[in-house]
């Protein structure tokens, strides 16, 4: 059986995002080595408590990152998704606090917003071929300015509780585990559907009892992490936001074919376009999507201050560029996962929260993580390297 | 260490060992002052016997939130903030007054949330004292206002200040505001650019100038200088920067604000380790900020020149005589 | 009944009219070989029937089954029935082979790609060109060869009615070929056209049942295979008669200029080597032809020489009687010796610069002084390898990007010639390269020869390595398993060493 | 005689920077086009002061956009620079004022401090292979940081006035006089060198009432430019630097072969290595090329405000590279010019200049800028697709 000799081969590392590419494995070593760090320096850091604020607080980076991993793939970049989430989240404010109107209301108009900016920048990008840098980089400037328009520089703040509640509420214990209980559920029905599909191909499978063993640590890890968050107040509502975006656009991104022929786009656009693949659309819906995600990214902003200010967002996409590159993703396009992403947010929010937890001065907060992040990308290219000699 | 999860409720979860600990929870130390403040509170806290922690969120309204959510799991007795956004920061008083944690808003008035006390100088107070000091000087004239960044909120009450006192005279004719702009992030060099164009525009036909700190003052000095002007034209500041005090007693600064930073510490560390100790507290005056009517106390800032900066920064060993007159003959340095 | 009529078609760049009132017709069932130059329009003609260049940027008409269609775009064009397979290959190299077999036409259910199903019918289409690798390996980790095979199986795996193969065998080995003409034979059978562009014009006598010749963007004639020759389509496509092929002259060879001793090198990844305990001499004035299969070893040979191999390398290798030791390309080339690669778009040139900044790229120095670039030498250098080698360009300020493949070819052959080296290695130099202008390659080769180069020539063309090699060595798995002389040389002896076979 | 005639072919668009790509030209367009925009609103605008102004407001960007140039040219890029100026600023202000120190070893140290950071990031990145990207994003954190940390937040000022005059001075107006007749002469000799050296190598030169009618253009121009300076107070120094830097630069980037490396190097690094390019060796030396800069600029910055803030030459990175990308220098790598990015600076600071002289509302500047900034580049492209179809 020659097809079964060669499908053998094929690499063995998938989970539920698809495959992890080495440097979000490396990442995941030094995302707990700085948690065993911090843990050893402060007893609080791994406190229940902390890991919750912790996860809350990368929460918005998180989902910057996981639109501007895609865009930064098809071989652009986003430079005003902070902007973005600073205008949107001034419109919500204005919606809810000067017009009074109802959380759905206000959320269904600032996603629109934030889908509405995108598609115009999109449409330079795609149908303008104006490069991305510059779109977005006016984009920047123009949002920044619009924000300080319509909000007349004021701070507006929030009082609908309910629009709060989704930056600061957690889901009740109960909930947390019935989650917690559908996702190892999906897990293993999707795992043996999986391997059904691949036995009726004629595909050999990996042996059931590491399957299993592989599907019960990952149960684990889900039921470990829900435990933890209970036993604090239950899931943040932010961190549900990103999962399930996590979720959704790692589906995007491995299993339909938007997904992959953006991938196919950063690797080579000639390729790409001789394939019949529709490059303009494509990048036009990329830039939807980082509107949008900056838009929900802005509802959990402004619902955890709980009021819209004119600086809300600067620099923030900065922070999402860098969570992508130290997560696997290449600035020359093709390659990068959202959980890599999700990863190097959480790496860059760590020290953040452990530094400040340690009291230490800012200057050396500065200098420290600069030095992080340059050493485990350093540290992850030397070590591939290494392998391949 | 893991807290139980209770859903909220106002019970205090601060540890129980005896030792007192305050939260310090700051917008930024990247400026000059704030880094005095620091020092300050810390110092006067210890020395009520009690610990401090102090973190800064390098003027980012969610890394404070963040930062404060911190404080609060690490059990602090008494949370002091000083907000980078007066608004942004009432969810701080929400997480902490969950915990039953106290909160003082530290020279920035919290809005819109139940905070316990407030303890400052009136900003808007201060941008009426730079531009009373100025108008003293340019009674008549033409007038530029050099502002701070316009994404701080704190610029805008600056101005608003500056403007109680502007407007009336330039409705009255005796002064004409030609140049109004911000300077973005507080830059200097924004300042300088802008001031380089103010007098472009009016030809060198200005008589004053109201700058809105002390960096900012730096900038349009500068661009007067370049004129010939320094010196000549009336600049106002405020922040009592050591470079800025060097300009003063040089003259090419007319005043700066010195908001007596000693007292402000002194006095938030003194009540917050008395609020630690469920003591009571005295205040003066109530400050509405939106929701509740915040028990206050109001420090009065002072207008430092030439004339009284000895007898008030010098002495109160903000910055040092040798330093202040650095550049002046020592002959003529005063007798302290 | 014409599967294919393309009516008049008339295609213009800026300052090119790259189609001139083309006319072309394909019969259902037939293989029709598309013969031209470099840079006669043959590429530019399948783009326009592609889709590639939509309707409205050419003039003229296109048929197919006596319909007239016209497309807006390559989706277009395959829902017409037309799959191509481009002239420099198209596959993302970070995707797996499976992937770009299916891009843009993954089996789907709402959306989702269905994996297995997407990797099982790879699996089939790759058996079909005689690919037995995995259809998850990733495309960057084949070889030029395979990767071709690749795009062929993509093309077929569109089941078109109309099948373009543009240069399909240029990067193929013998085998290869083989396999794909077995493959287009029973197409032909299936009644599909096929439209063969090749510079090979054994393989086009081999397959063809007509024969079309294009010339400076004009359609010369369409011929029938049965009442033409290969001397006739030549002349046709040069314009004028072309006697011999391989203008071989009997050389008296010099001193060695390169000798190396128990050389070998190991594989930049795995723990293998990839040569293996090679001894070889080149001398001055001396043609000396490598010949293997693919995957022999012999890029990894010449890049290593070259000091461009990552891999390391042990043995002796000694320049004009010295001992040298080659760390780097800058070594090498200060040591004599220059290397034509085989993939000149990804290797040879910088394509957003011109014809005269990737002609002195590799000797700047002879033309600076104190690090200033003399812009006149420049000028005039890169002006005598144009004139020398015929290069067809617009100016010395073209783009290299926007010349033919052939004419590329020889901007690299420029550059290394202008390294004056003393040892000259040539890695597939005719790959792609029309009739003419291989001509002119191998007069220039024997030209340096007599000149006093030591030249080494790595080819996959069996005529070309008989018709103008002095000395021949073949290479088999990392060894050279046999030296043959000129006379010695003949296809079977050659194949048999190579293959390993009695 | 076919010599000649594939020589006459090539485009004539050469001048004194070597080749101006048609964007630049564009951009000049647009820069007249701003010119007179504002010229007409605001009657200061065009006067001599104004133009000495906004030449000298433009300085430090200018300064930064050159390194930038050849950097991005390479196929990477310097998110640090902005740090860079004020690091170095603050080791400047230190050693004047805290060290009192003369104003030439200030500079010399001053200088030393900028290429030692730009080589540690040009070593990261040449022989360690770490993107561009993360080294010079680390390093704009460590350099803020160990700003911080040496200045102890503190603002600096400076009292010597040799120094100041770096950033303050003007040339006297017969100084100004004499420089332009110098760079006239050198012109027309140059112009007149090259043509006989061009004849004596057989290939033809443009007529020499063209040829002569070009020089008396340029002329004017600087003629021009300098009675315009006089006429106020004489040329500033910082915009001698700029022009100084910009002809070296230029002279570098177009005339040398370390020039022609770097965009052999941006064009193909495959290839350029197979032509025998020391990738590393030149990739390291571009990072020490932008840390020099930067220190000049930081020089020109701090002499200008006469002290060093610790917030100086922040977000100038985001200058820097824009001035690039509208002077047409593609973030691809492989092209782009100096010229461009001189002027792509100038574009961006009469922007800046000429709102705040119309006193416009600082949120109205934000969205203007931006839109510009998009609108600039989007004609230029939509203008070279109409001449290529
Ligand atoms: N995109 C383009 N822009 C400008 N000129 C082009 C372009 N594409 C092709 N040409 C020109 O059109 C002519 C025909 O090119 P084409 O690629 O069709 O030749 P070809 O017959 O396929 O040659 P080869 O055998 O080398 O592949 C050439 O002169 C070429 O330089
Ligand atoms: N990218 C690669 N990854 C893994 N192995 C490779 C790679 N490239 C080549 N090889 C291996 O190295 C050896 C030599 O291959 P190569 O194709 O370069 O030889 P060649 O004789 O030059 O063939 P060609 O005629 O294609 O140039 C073979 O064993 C081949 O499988
Ligand atoms: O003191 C000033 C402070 O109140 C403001 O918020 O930021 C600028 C400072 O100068
Ligand atoms: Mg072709
Ligand atoms: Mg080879």
């Amino acid at each position: 059986m020659e097809v079964k000799a060669v499908i053998e081969q094929q690499p063995k590392k998938k989970n539920i995002f698809g495959k992890i590419d080495i440097r979000a494995y490396t990442m995941i070593g030094a995302l707990i080595a700085i948690w065993i760090f911090f843990g050893m320096l402060n007893e609080t850091f791994l406190s229940a408590r902390n890991l919750s604020n912790l996860f809350t607080q990368m929460s918005v980076t998180a989902i910057l990152a996981i639109g501007m991993v895609l865009v930064i793939v098809a071989g652009h970049i986003d430079l005003s998704v902070g902007s973005i989430v600073g205008l949107t989240g001034g419109v919500a404010a204005i919606l809810s606090n000067w017009m009074g109107m109802p959380t759905s209301v206000v959320i269904v108009c600032t996603l629109l917003a934030g889908a509405l900016v995108g598609f115009v920048q999109g449409w330079l990008v795609a149908y303008r071929a104006i490069p991305a840098f510059i779109v977005t980089l006016g984009g920047m400037m123009i949002f920044r300015g619009a924000l300080m328009g319509i909000t007349k520089s004021t701070t507006i703040p929030i009082f609908d509780a309910q629009f709060i509640a989704l930056g600061s509420a957690y889901f009740t214990d109960i909930f947390g585990m019935i989650l917690a209980a559908i996702a190892i559920v999906t897990l293993f029905i999707s795992t043996f559907r999986k391997r059904k599909s691949r036995q009726q191909y004629g595909f050999t499978v990996s042996p059931l009892p590491l399957e299993l063993t592989k599907l019960f640590v990952i149960s684990t890890l889900i039921f470990v992490f829900v435990v933890t968050m209970n036993s604090y107040k239950g899931i943040p509502f932010p961190i549900i936001f990103v999962i399930a975006l996590a979720l959704i656009f790692s589906f995007i991104a491995t299993k339909t074919t938007f997904g992959r022929h953006v991938y196919a786009i950063g690797g080579n656009v000639e390729a790409a376009r001789l394939s019949g693949i529709n490059i303009q659309r494509h990048t036009m819906m990329l830039f939807v999507f980082t509107g949008l995600l900056s838009a929900i990214a802005a509802l959990v902003l402004t619902a955890r201050l709980s009021s819209a200010t004119i600086s809300a967002g600067q620099m923030y996409e900065l922070d999402a560029i860098a969570a992508c590159v130290i997560g696997g993703t290449s600035l020359m396009g093709g390659s990068g996962t959202i959980i890599g992403a999700i990863i190097g947010a959480m790496v860059m929010t760590s020290l953040d929260n452990g530094m400040s937890l340690l009291g230490m001065e800012t200057f050396w907060q500065y200098i420290v993580k600069g030095s992080i992040l340059i050493l485990a990308v350093w540290i992850d290219i030397a070590s591939r390297k290494r392998k391949t000699s | 260490v893991v807290s139980s999860g209770n859903e909220g409720g106002s019970e205090s979860t601060k540890k129980d060992d005896d030792k007192i600990v305050i939260g310090f929870s700051m917008d930024t130390l990247k400026e000059e002052r704030w880094q005095r403040d620091k020092e300050l509170f810390e110092a006067k806290v210890k020395e009520l016997g009690a610990e401090v922690k102090t973190l800064a969120a390098n003027g980012d309204d969610a890394a404070q939130l963040s930062q404060a959510e911190q404080l609060i799991s690490e059990g602090v007795d008494v949370l002091v903030v000083v907000p980078h956004n007066a608004e942004a920061s009432a969810a701080i008083v929400e997480k902490a007054h969950k915990e039953g944690i106290p909160v003082i808003s530290y020279d920035r008035l919290i809005k819109n949330a139940e905070v316990d006390y407030y303890v400052s100088f009136d900003n808007v107070r201060v941008g009426e004292m730079q531009a009373q000091a100025i108008v003293e000087k340019a009674p008549k004239g033409n007038y530029v206002y050099i502002g701070g960044a316009d994404t701080d909120n704190n610029a805008h009450l600056f101005r608003q200040g500056a403007m109680n006192v502007l407007k009336p005279l330039e409705e009255k004719g005796d002064i004409k505001i030609v140049y109004d702009q911000f300077s973005k992030d507080w830059k200097p060099e924004e300042a300088l650019k802008n001031m380089e164009n103010a007098l472009t525009a009016n030809n060198n036909n200005i008589q004053a100038v109201v700058a809105a700190n002390d960096g900012t003052a730096g900038g349009v000095i500068q661009a007067l200088a370049a004129q010939g002007l320094a010196g000549k034209v009336p600049v106002s500041g405020q922040d009592a920067e050591l470079a800025a005090l060097q300009r003063i007693v040089e003259g090419t600064q007319t005043m700066t604000v010195y908001k007596p930073i000693k007292a402000i510490a002194t006095k938030a560390a003194e009540m917050a380790v008395a609020l630690a100790k469920g003591e009571k507290i005295e205040t003066n005056q109530t400050v509405s900020n939106g929701k509740i009517d915040v028990p206050s106390v109001l420090l009065d800032p002072i207008a430092v020149t030439k004339d009284n900066v000895v007898d008030t920064v010098i002495k109160d060993g903000y910055h040092k005589l040798e330093d202040v007159f650095k550049n002046v003959p020592k002959d003529q340095w005063p007798k302290q | 009944m014409y599967a294919l009529e393309m009516i008049n078609i008339t295609k213009e760049f800026p300052g090119v009219k790259a189609l001139d009132r083309v006319s072309f017709k394909v019969k259902k069932g037939e293989i029709h070989a598309l013969c031209g130059e470099n840079g006669a329009g043959k590429s530019t003609l399948m783009k326009v029937l592609s889709g590639l260049y939509p309707a409205g940027t050419y003039d003229g008409e296109i048929r197919i089954d006596g319909k007239p269609v016209s497309f807006r775009n390559i989706v277009d064009a395959e829902q017409a029935g037309i799959a191509i397979i481009h002239q420099e290959l198209a596959l993302v190299k970070e995707m797996t082979v499976g992937e770009n077999i299916f891009l843009g036409r993954e089996p789907r259910k709402f959306g989702v790609i269905q994996w297995d199903q997407l990797y099982y019918e790879a699996e089939t289409w790759l058996k079909k060109v005689g690919l037995t690798i995995s259809p998850q390996t990733k495309i960057h980790s084949l070889g030029i060869g395979q990767q071709q095979l690749v795009e062929i199986a993509k093309a077929l795996a569109k089941q078109a009615n109309i099948l373009i193969l543009d240069e399909p065998t240029a990067a193929l080995t013998e085998s290869e070929v083989d396999i794909l003409m077995g493959i287009l034979e029973q197409l032909r059978a299936q009644g599909v056209a096929c439209i063969y562009i090749s510079h090979k014009m054994p393989e086009v006598f081999r397959l063809a049942d007509s024969i079309t010749v294009l010339r400076d963007g004009k359609s010369i004639a369409t011929l029938s295979r049965a009442e033409t020759n290969e001397d006739e389509v030549v002349a046709l496509m040069v314009g004028r008669e072309l006697t011999e092929r391989y203008p071989y002259v009997k050389k008296t060879p010099g001193h060695a200029v390169l000798e190396v001793k128990n050389y070998s090198v190991w594989h930049k990844e795995k723990p293998m080597k990839v040569n293996d305990n090679i001894h070889m001499t080149v001398r001055a004035g001396e043609i000396v032809g490598i010949a293997g299969l693919m995957g022999a070893g012999r890029t990894e040979l010449a890049m290593s020489l070259f000091g461009a191999y990552e891999g390391k390398a042990e043995g002796e290798v000694w320049m004009e009687g010295k001992q040298v030791h080659i760390r780097s390309v800058q070594d090498a080339i200060r040591s004599g010796i220059a290397l034509v690669t085989e993939d000149r778009k990804r290797l040879g040139l910088v394509l957003g610069m011109d014809v005269k900044t990737n002609t002195t790229l590799a000797s700047l120095k002879s033309i600076s002084h104190l690090q200033i670039i003399n812009q006149n030498e420049e000028l005039k250098w890169s002006q005598k390898y144009v004139d020398e080698l015929k290069t067809k360009t617009a100016s010395l300020e073209t783009a290299v990007g926007t010349l033919s493949g052939g004419n590329q070819q020889k901007v690299v052959l420029a550059k290394w010639l202008m390294a004056k080296p003393k040892l000259l290695i040539l890695d597939e130099p005719t790959r792609g390269i029309d009739v003419g202008a291989k001509y002119e390659i191998y007069h220039l080769m024997n030209k340096l020869a007599k000149e006093g180069v030591a030249i080494m020539m790595i080819s996959s063309e069996l005529p070309e390595i008989l018709g103008m090699s002095d000395r021949i060595y073949v290479m088999r798995e990392g060894r050279i398993v046999k030296e043959l002389s000129h006379d010695e040389a003949t296809q079977e002896n050659i194949m048999m060493a190579a293959t390993g076979g009695e």
